[in-house]
């Protein structure tokens, strides 16, 4: 099992990296599309079943859909070659790499933690996560609907055109 | 604008009543009439098993006749190749030589006569030309040609 | 390709001075399927939508004028055939009435009401052909190919009189080449009989359908001044509200001795011409039933052609046996009967519109200079300004519901 | 796992796939017997007896057929995009319950794949999965015909998975449960839950329709307008597997709708009968799938009646019929057992 | 018995439904055709009200006293710990029923009689939203949520007096009233925050059951009655702060009938009627009331009797009224205090719905001396308007006469003092409607340029319901004399503590009621002969008259007395400030750091690109800047 | 199921944390990297659904849903994200015909 | 040349337009299986332009249903297509389109030419028509008639099919075929 954590994980960073560097607008969403199903494996491995498919139907069948489908609306094709400087592009890059070191010593205390509890395989399931969200959490639930709704509307009005 | 006639009917009603503004009563009725039509008997004929009943006055296929005793009508006058508004007809004519006679109805007779099956189109004016009622179109059709 | 982007690009004035750019360019035809044939249309396409068309001619054009000026009258018969190929008897009659008009040639009243048997005929042959195909194009295809039956139908009892089913070249400047059979006549009443259940069963099947309605309601809609000026007739100017039928306005072939109403419909839209041309079969129906009782009154049943020797052919036996009868065929054939010099515009209603025919003679054995009005020619030239900003769909709806014949339109 | 259970499934695996793959080229055969019957016509009936060898000799003509990859296309795209609308289309049928339970020797077999305890939701992922094919095949067409069927296509398909999933919401406050075995188990005898949610059924089909880009939903491909719209560009087997994947999908959607609305594999008065088990799980699996054809005849019943929609009238539809109504069921449903929850 | 709790849970629907008409008629407000958007928040108002009925009989059969429906954690910071819930109880109930029954009403009025403005979507909208924040307040299980009611209604009362805002005299109504609110506030949310510190909660029950614990008169129970009081003064327009209520007679008349006299105003009466409790522990609180109620009752009657706009005449006695209420609260006799709320709301309802029928009949006239003789041509409107002017003035039996003796025998077990006071601004006040009344209704019509009309029936029939309400209102609470049973009170005192009194004697009862009666009537008739008899027309503004009579009519001077002690001032003050401090030692201190910052910022402007990616960069790098500094530092 | 769910037990929990913190730090580069503004968008994706994993293995590994539920508020806020973000670049595009984010440099005064 | 032996004479047709024969048409038996297939599932793309259009559309229609030989499956794009029905006038601006038509179809593919002036022009012998399709693309069946009546058009779907079933698989790849094509300057 651990075999497929680390193939999950290669396949992740792979094609996290090419989503990075690809320069073809539809190559990255497929690259991410990608990255993200094998992160719905991730979740099956640790369990998070709804989450694994929740993450599949909300990332990868909307998010990413949408992604592509402007990516047609604008007929983005071609590869758009703007690139950044030299300069810009090698200090992204080591920001980046400095960035990981320092969030790995930030976490290096975390290294430790096992699992302490008991394994409890219910609490990725639906019932779990649902009593958890309408008990526990009812209010941020309905706060972050009427974020998201409220998104909606803004970004409908966005997409109107101007009369 | 004002009617011209006094016979004008508005022939088309765009108002849609409830049941037509939900769908379904219209389209079950059309899935009925599809369904029934899936039952019935097909009209479908079978050509080149069956083959449907041409009318007699089918123009298809050209002969050039000959009259009852066997000998050819035409005369080679040219008048179908006239009238022929695709200019399919191509012919040559020849002198009827003594001892032709039982071949040749007159004098004068088509050595070659050639319809262009491909350019002809079919439209009967040949036939309706001759004056010797010698070309007719038949009620065959004209079988497609490979190459 | 990197693109130069000045960093100031972003300026409100340079913004509001340039067009958006998210318009493409979609070509439709020349051998798009709901062109059924060979227009183009470049449409400039802001998505879905239409912004503007262009529309480009001449992918089958067959010099049909420029034919005729060489052939004899009764030769440009089956070229009539060939401009409304879907009302190829209509086309036929026209251009024999337009012939005879020149010619002189009194017809007899039964070869009149049998000519209008045969239009009204095709008349529903065209419409069948164009409402079954709106249905097509709107994806209903079941509706086409019970139409179609009855279309097979029509195309019987043509074969019945005249020999051929599409491009008839039926009748000749008089009349007829021979009388209308017993089977013919069965045919006709039999058709009759059962075309109107057929008829009602394909309404049933479209037009109180929501899909059906929502799709060709105001689609394509075309306001009756634009029509006029543009110069349409026939069922799209009729479905713009107005009642010009050039049977009525200007009867011919004896029309004037026939009741029947003009359908008309309310804003010109894809609905409304589908719902004329439905109304109009029926009222073909009725008018051919009202022929056929006319028919059954008259005395005569042997007439078929207008008895005038100089034009019309002479019986074969004639021929054969009379010297005179073989000159004047063989003058009749080889065109060299002697044409009065003149000048004739005949309109007839043709399926799809006024069709007319204008003819020059010099007296030559051909037409100095010969003319058709197409109908469709003039509705194709309409129809960028009816599809501008609608949907890519209507447009297609809106083509094939104003019956634009490539035949006819590009002649 | 026991050995024999893996043996079973694998086994099992590979008669659904069987199945699936035979009943969707015989899909295609019965699509035109079925237009053609319509029409007052006889179908295809030279190839074999009746026709019957008809879907065979399309695919093996597509087989032989010239591969052709546009100069313009992106190629790993465009064979991507044909390969995922098949794959997508294929893995669904895992966590359908094709027949109860089956006893062989000791042994209890499950008739499922996979029972998820999230099912449907498993369903539904795949769906919304499936839209890929179809967008990644038109985009990599280059061709605009295709770009505008791909567009069509997938704004079509989100629009309508949100009513689908929330005519399912509706279900799975009846249900109470999102495992298709769960639900299929509760529907045992008459207690169908088309009885219980005739609106949210309704709705369901018509986002099927929809999902599966089949009349008079489908637009993306329409021949007048778009010419074959996303697959335009697709020659040869990469055609087939977009042609197949559609009859594919419409075979896997009649069996989820019979799975969900319509009791899966159970059959009414079967418990009287007095079979044994394994007689009624096989009785039951030919009941469940006689309701799956009755669902492809549907299909096929409504695509050759029926006209197709415009554009924006399928958006307004998705977005101010379905939706709203699907809500509605929603609320419905809720309130019905809130209330009576409180006896 | 019904078990109380599953039902309960409904009363969420009660607010749920206008606020869902507010956000439908206000998302879609461009969109809805002009009628939908008054039928949709009736709609909702009506299912409000239909819901509460429901409650009503629920609580009724279930036999317990209050349920407190929670409905999800709201605040939870530390120890503070705010559910958002709602305590649903028999007072909470009687207001609920009140609003919503009322403002159904009032909304189906509306309909007719906002017919013709172009923003009629948006009133509804406000409309809506007012329900909603009243509902919030009465249902509300602790103070916060009370206090969030409290400000939504003060809010919409400010949007809907400045509806018509096009007139710079509304927009200033709106203001007054809004800054009035603010001072009224500002104690009560002092008052709230003292609570807190003092219960560590602020929920009803926990801050009831720890006063009871309390000794009667403890100071810091005074402190914070009379700092809520002031909250209620503000709200309720009592003396000080009354001078905005009249003036809210800018807005719409369905608002003045909605919020200025049968709903808003009565939120500060019923906030002490809900914590009877405290007040019962804080006797000097009390004293305080009553001489507010009753000063209060006595001006404003007098002001009232030299208005001359027919909304005016009708907002000082709500003032007036309001005042009577004050004294009950004060008396300790908070269920006669919601009673006469209740009725009230009745038949101040219908005479604000019935004015307003008359103005819209005079085509927008409000001045009552331009009216006159509409007798014969609004006869509902007539008829309906006599009901409420008699339940006002008190008379049996109509439900006026019900609560005011009430109040007036409560008064009297107390002092008789009072009661002669209490009964003197009763006699004003039918007096003052009877003037109006007559006046409107009787002689001939001076205003010749109006065809006044029956209105529409879309306000005719909430006018008779309420005036069936108005007249049977009473009936509620049959006072044990009449033989009846107090059922309303009785019905209160589940939820309300009232103190107790001293019993009087029947005898003595029916004398005080004979007496008011021909007092009543003695009025009456002197108000015939003036206005009908002598058909008097009240003098032309600006014409000559007494001190006295100038004096009642500028108000007592209220306003300019306000002007002087505390704008004048205060005015000075800052524009001392203004000079001296402000511009010149605040001013170019304030410039120095401006031109400082603003050299600064062009020195530093050369990093500011305006370029989002660099501003990316720039965020990473100070990201992993305080990183190192929190790891390593 | 059961088999996959006891595998949990053999991932030491900081693999979860070297992964996210990878993403995360590839997907900071990204943002950094690229003008593209849709790829801006991606990056940013990546970002998010770090997080979520990481959040997830810590629920998974304390017996608590609290995280999961975390990430489907995640979720919730990234889907309006993409949604407005989105819209902002089509509007770009169609305002300037580009979806460069070096000619988002108006934010200066 | 006519025949006279013949009581009734058939005129002899004219020299068919020069199409190209040669090896290669013919099958082996292993190839049988795939000629089989092919043949039976011919999806044509209706090039029409005009009149035989129409008797396209009625042989599709419920009388004559091209579907019985599993041709129904209209491809309108070429890719998808084995046989291009030409039907009508093809004119000189045309002439492009149609080649490049031809050119986008996949192999293998086959062409008929329906109708007088698809063959030949026709009628139409005009500077504006081409003489035939045949001099810009090659052509496999011919069906005469102006327009075919359905049975002729079924009779040439019938021709083709044979010519599809006998077809040998190496065909496409070979000498003769390139030269064909280069012969029509298609690559």
């Amino acid at each position: 099992m651990i075999f497929l954590f680390y193939l999950l994980s290669a396949i992740m960073i792979v094609c996290a990296l090419l989503v990075v560097f690809s320069r073809n607008p539809i190559n990255n969403v497929i690259y991410l599309i990608l990255c993200f199903i094998a992160m719905a494996g991730h979740y099956i491995l640790l369990n998070a079943q709804f989450l694994a498919v929740v993450h599949i139907i909300v990332y990868t069948g909307a998010i990413m859909v949408l992604f592509l489908f402007v990516i047609m609306l604008l007929n983005l094709n071609k590869a758009i070659i703007f690139r950044k400087s030299t300069v810009t592009r090698v200090s992204a890059v080591v920001t980046g790499g400095i960035f990981f070191l320092v969030l790995l010593a930030a976490t290096r205390q975390t290294f430790e933690i096992h699992a302490k509890y008991p394994f409890n395989s219910d609490i990725g399931l639906v019932s779990g996560i649902g009593k958890a969200l309408f008990g526990e959490f009812l209010l941020p639930f309905e706060i972050s609907s009427i974020l998201f709704i409220s998104a909606m509307v803004g970004a409908m009005m966005f997409g109107k055109k101007d009369e | 604008m004002e009617k011209l006639t006094n016979r004008s009917v508005v022939a088309s009603d765009k108002k849609m009543t409830f049941m037509e503004r939900i769908y379904v009563p219209a389209i079950l009725k059309g899935m009925s009439i599809t369904i029934t039509h899936f039952f019935k008997k097909k009209t479908t004929i079978n050509y080149p098993e069956e083959k449907r009943e041409f009318s007699k006055v089918y123009r298809g296929q050209h002969v050039l006749k000959r009259d009852d005793e066997g000998r050819e009508r035409c005369t080679a006058c040219g008048l179908c190749a006239v009238a022929c508004p695709a200019e399919a007809i191509t012919m040559v004519a020849a002198e009827r030589k003594p001892g032709e006679e039982h071949l040749y109805r007159e004098e004068k007779y088509a050595a070659i006569y050639e319809i262009n099956m491909l350019r002809c189109i079919y439209c009967g004016d040949c036939e309706d030309a001759c004056p010797k009622e010698a070309i007719f179109l038949t009620d065959r059709i004209v079988a497609s040609e490979l190459c | 390709m990197a693109k130069e982007v000045n960093s100031d690009y972003w300026d409100k004035d340079r913004v509001k001075a340039e067009e958006p750019k998210e318009y493409n360019t979609l070509n439709v035809g020349p051998t798009h399927p709901a062109t059924h044939g060979v227009f183009q249309n470049i449409m400039l396409m802001d998505g879905e939508y239409i912004v503007s068309t262009e529309q480009t001619i001449g992918y089958i054009h067959r010099a049909f004028e420029k034919i005729a000026e060489r052939r004899p009258f009764y030769q440009i018969t089956p070229l009539t055939d060939r401009l409304n190929y879907c009302s190829a008897p209509l086309n036929n009659m026209g251009w024999h009435m337009t012939v005879e008009k020149l010619l002189g040639i009194e017809t007899p009243k039964r070869v009149d009401y049998l000519r209008i048997v045969i239009m009204e005929l095709a008349r529903i042959a065209d419409h069948i052909i164009c409402n079954s195909v709106i249905g097509v194009d709107s994806g209903a295809l079941t509706g086409f190919t019970y139409m179609f039956q009855d279309r097979e139908f029509i195309y019987e009892i043509y074969e019945e009189i005249c020999g051929s089913r599409l491009t008839t070249n039926m009748g000749r400047i008089g009349g007829f080449e021979r009388n209308f059979s017993p089977k013919a006549w069965e045919k006709i009443k039999y058709f009759l009989e059962f075309f109107p259940a057929k008829l009602k069963e394909f309404e049933t099947l479209l037009i109180r359908n929501r899909i059906f309605m929502d799709r060709t309601i105001n689609v394509g809609a075309f306001p009756l001044d634009r029509a006029l000026a543009y110069g349409f007739t026939g069922p799209n100017l009729r479905a713009c509200g107005l009642d010009y039928d050039v049977r009525v306005m200007n009867p011919y072939c004896s029309y004037e001795e026939f009741e029947f109403t003009v359908p008309v419909g309310q804003n010109g839209d894809t609905y409304d011409r589908f719902m004329v041309r439905q109304a109009e079969m029926k009222q073909s129906l009725s008018i051919i039933q009202q022929a056929i009782d006319k028919l059954d009154a008259l005395e005569d049943k042997e007439t078929y052609y207008a008895r005038d020797p100089r034009f019309v052919l002479p019986p074969k036996e004639k021929v054969y046996n009379n010297m005179e009868a073989l000159i004047w065929h063989f003058k009749i054939v080889m065109g060299e009967t002697d044409i009065p010099v003149g000048e004739v515009y005949h309109c007839i209603e043709g399926a799809n519109g006024e069709l007319g025919y204008y003819l020059v003679s010099d007296g030559g054995r051909t037409a100095s200079r010969l003319h058709f009005r197409r109908p469709g020619f003039i509705y194709y030239q309409a129809y960028p300004e009816m599809v501008q900003g609608t949907m890519l769909s209507d447009a297609i709806l809106t083509m094939s519901s104003m019956n634009v014949i490539a035949g006819e339109l590009d002649a | 796992m026991e050995l024999t259970t893996l043996l079973f499934k694998t086994i099992f695996l590979f008669i659904i796939l069987l199945v699936t793959l035979v009943v969707a080229m015989y899909s295609t055969y019965a699509e035109r017997k079925v237009a053609a019957f319509m029409q007052d016509r006889n179908g295809p009936n030279r190839a074999g007896p009746f026709g019957l060898l008809q879907p065979l000799a399309d695919g093996l003509k597509m087989f032989m057929k010239e591969e052709i990859i546009p100069l313009t296309a992106n190629k790993y795209l465009f064979i991507l995009g044909p390969s995922i609308a098949m794959t997508t289309a294929l893995l669904t049928g895992v966590v359908i319950p094709w027949g109860d339970t089956l006893t062989i020797g000791d042994h209890v077999y499950s008739l499922q794949m996979a029972d998820l305890n999230i099912g449907i939701l498993y369903v539904f992922a795949m769906v919304s999965i499936g839209v890929y094919g179809i967008m990644i095949g038109g985009w990599a067409s280059n061709n605009k015909y295709a770009l505008l069927g791909a567009i069509r296509a997938a704004s079509q398909m989100i629009s309508y998975e949100l009513a689908m999933g929330m005519s399912i919401i509706a279900l799975v406050l009846t249900t109470g449960s999102l495992s298709l075995h769960d639900i299929v188990a509760q529907q045992h005898g008459m207690h169908w839950n088309i009885f219980y949610q005739p609106l949210g059924f309704f709705i369901f089909l018509t986002c099927a329709f929809a999902e599966t880009n089949r009349a008079p939903f489908d637009l993306p491909e329409c021949e007048t307008e778009l010419i074959g719209g996303y697959h335009t560009e697709y020659s040869s087997m990469k055609l087939g597997f977009y042609l197949f994947a559609e009859y594919v999908n419409m075979f896997i959607s009649s069996a989820v709708i019979a799975t969900l609305y319509f009791g899966g594999y159970n059959m009414p008065f079967i418990d009287q009968l007095g079979l044994s088990s394994n007689a009624v799980t096989f009785i039951g699996m030919g009941f469940f799938f006689i309701k799956i054809f009755a669902f492809i005849f549907l299909f096929m019943w409504i695509r050759w009646t029926l006209p197709r929609f415009r554009y924006d009238q399928l958006m307004n539809m998705g977005w101010k019929g379905l939706i709203p109504l699907a809500i509605f069921n929603i609320l419905a449903t809720g309130a019905y057992y809130f209330f009576t929850s409180l006896k | 018995m019904v078990a109380l709790i599953p039902y309960i849970t409904i009363a969420w629907l009660v607010p749920a439904f206008p606020l869902v008409g507010f956000l439908i008629t206000s998302l879609a407000k461009n969109k809805l055709k002009h009628n939908q958007a008054g039928i949709i928040a009736s709609t909702m108002v009506a299912l409000s009200f239909i819901t509460s009925v429901f409650l009503f009989f629920i609580l009724n059969s279930s036999g317990q006293d209050s349920a407190t429906l929670t409905l999800f954690n709201w605040v939870s910071a530390g120890d503070l710990k705010i559910p958002f819930a709602f305590l649903i109880d028999h007072l909470s109930l009687v207001m609920m029923l009140i609003i919503t029954g009322i403002g159904a009403l009032i909304h189906i009025y509306s309909i007719g009689y906002m017919h013709d403005d172009e923003r009629v979507n948006s009133f509804f909208a406000q409309m809506n939203l007012f329900t909603f924040s009243m509902l919030l307040l009465v249902m509300g299980a602790n103070y916060l949520i009370l206090f969030i009611g409290w400000e939504g209604v003060g809010f919409c009362s400010y949007l809907l007096i400045g509806f018509w805002f096009k007139n710079p005299a509304f927009n200033y109504a709106a203001r007054k009233a809004f800054v009035m609110n603010r001072i009224g506030d500002l104690g009560f949310i002092l008052g709230i925050i003292m609570l807190f510190f003092t219960f560590k909660s602020v929920s009803f029950n926990e801050v009831f059951t720890q006063a009871a614990t309390l000794q009667s008169g403890a100071p810091i129970l005074t402190l914070i009655t009379l700092l809520l009081l002031v909250g209620a003064v503000g709200k309720s327009a009592q003396i000080p702060l009354f001078t905005w209520l009249p003036d809210a007679m800018a807005g719409p008349t369905p608002v003045s009938a909605l919020i200025h006299a049968a709903t808003m105003v009565t939120a500060g009466i019923y906030m002490i009627a809900r914590s009877s409790i405290l007040y019962n522990l804080a006797p000097i609180t009390s004293n305080v009331m009553i001489v507010l109620g009753l000063t209060t009752a006595i001006i404003t009657a007098i002001v009232g009797l030299r208005q001359n706009d027919i909304k005016k005449v009708l907002a000082y006695s709500t003032v007036s009224q309001l005042g009577y209420m004050f004294l009950a609260l004060g008396l300790g006799a908070y269920s006669a205090a919601i009673f006469h709320v209740t009725t009230h709301a009745f038949f101040k309802a219908l005479l604000f719905l019935g004015a307003g029928s008359i103005i819209h009949a005079m085509g927008g006239e409000q001045d009552i001396r331009k009216m006159g003789g509409l007798r014969s041509k609004m006869p509902i409107t007539f008829l309906t308007f006599l009901i409420a002017t008699l339940a006002i003035s008190g008379i049996p039996p109509f439900s006026g006469f019900f609560s005011k003796d009430l109040i007036l025998t409560k008064a009297f077990e107390t002092s008789p003092w009072l009661y002669a006071f209490a009964l003197g601004g009763a006699l004003i006040t039918c007096f003052y409607m009877f003037r109006l009344f007559y006046l409107v209704f009787f002689g001939d019509q001076r205003l010749s340029s109006a065809h006044p009309h029956e209105s529409p029936r879309v306000m005719t029939v909430p006018l008779l319901v309420l005036s069936v309400l108005s007249l049977f209102g009473g009936f509620l609470n049959i006072p044990a004399l009449f033989g009846g049973n107090s059922g309303f009170e009785n019905f209160l005192h589940k939820a309300v503590t009232s103190k107790e009194s001293g019993e009087i004697h029947s005898a003595t009862e029916i004398g005080l009621i004979i007496v008011s009666l021909s007092l009543l009537g003695i009025i009456i008739l002197l108000a015939y002969r003036t206005y009908v008899k002598k058909s008097t027309v009240p003098a032309a503004d600006g014409a000559p008259s007494s001190l006295i009579a100038r004096i009642v009519a500028k108000k007592f001077y209220l306003d300019e007395i306000f002007a002087a002690l505390i704008e004048k001032p205060f005015g000075r003050l800052s524009d001392f400030l203004f000079k001296s401090v402000e511009v010149k030692v605040l001013d170019s201190a304030v410039d120095g750091v401006g031109t400082l910052t603003s050299r600064l910022g062009s020195l530093v402007r050369r990093l500011q690109q305006g370029n989002i990616s660099f501003y990316l960069f720039a965020m990473v790098a100070g990201i992993l800047l305080f990183i190192i500094f929190i790891l390593f530092v | 199921m059961k088999e996959l769910s006891s595998a949990i037990q053999l991932i030491p929990l900081e693999n979860y944390i070297f992964l996210s913190v990878a993403l995360f730090s590839i997907g900071m580069m990204g943002v950094l990297f690229r003008r593209n503004t849709i790829a801006i968008l991606m990056c940013l994706e990546l970002m998010f659904n770090s997080v979520n994993l990481l959040l997830t293995a810590f629920s998974a590994y304390h017996s608590d849903p609290s995280g999961q539920v975390f990430v489907f508020f995640i979720m919730i806020v990234a889907a309006a994200e993409v949604a407005v973000g989105l819209s902002i670049v089509v509007m770009m595009k169609r305002n300037v015909d580009s979806i460069d984010i070096n000619l988002l440099n108006r934010l200066k005064w | 040349m006519i025949d006279k032996k013949n009581i009734i004479l058939a005129p002899t047709i004219a020299e068919t337009p020069d199409g190209i024969s040669g090896q290669g048409f013919f099958a082996t038996s292993m190839e049988k299986a795939v000629g089989l297939a092919r043949k039976n599932s011919l999806w044509p793309l209706p090039f029409a332009t005009s009149c035989c259009g129409i008797e396209f559309m009625a042989t599709m229609g419920s009388h004559y249903d091209l579907a019985r030989f599993g041709s129904e499956r209209l491809s309108f794009s070429p890719r998808q297509s084995d046989l291009l029905m030409v039907m009508g006038t093809v004119a000189k601006k045309m002439g492009p389109v149609l080649r490049e038509v031809y050119i986008q179809m996949a192999e293998p593919k086959w062409v008929i030419a329906v109708g007088a002036c698809a063959s030949s022009g026709g009628i139409f012998d005009t500077y504006s028509v081409l003489q035939g399709i045949d001099r810009i693309i090659p052509v496999d069946v011919y069906v005469p008639g102006c327009p075919p009546r359905p049975e002729q058009i079924i009779d040439g779907i019938i021709k083709i099919q044979e010519l599809v079933g006998n077809e040998s698989l190496r065909r496409r790849n070979s000498q003769e075929y390139e030269d064909l094509m280069k012969s029509y300057n298609i690559e």
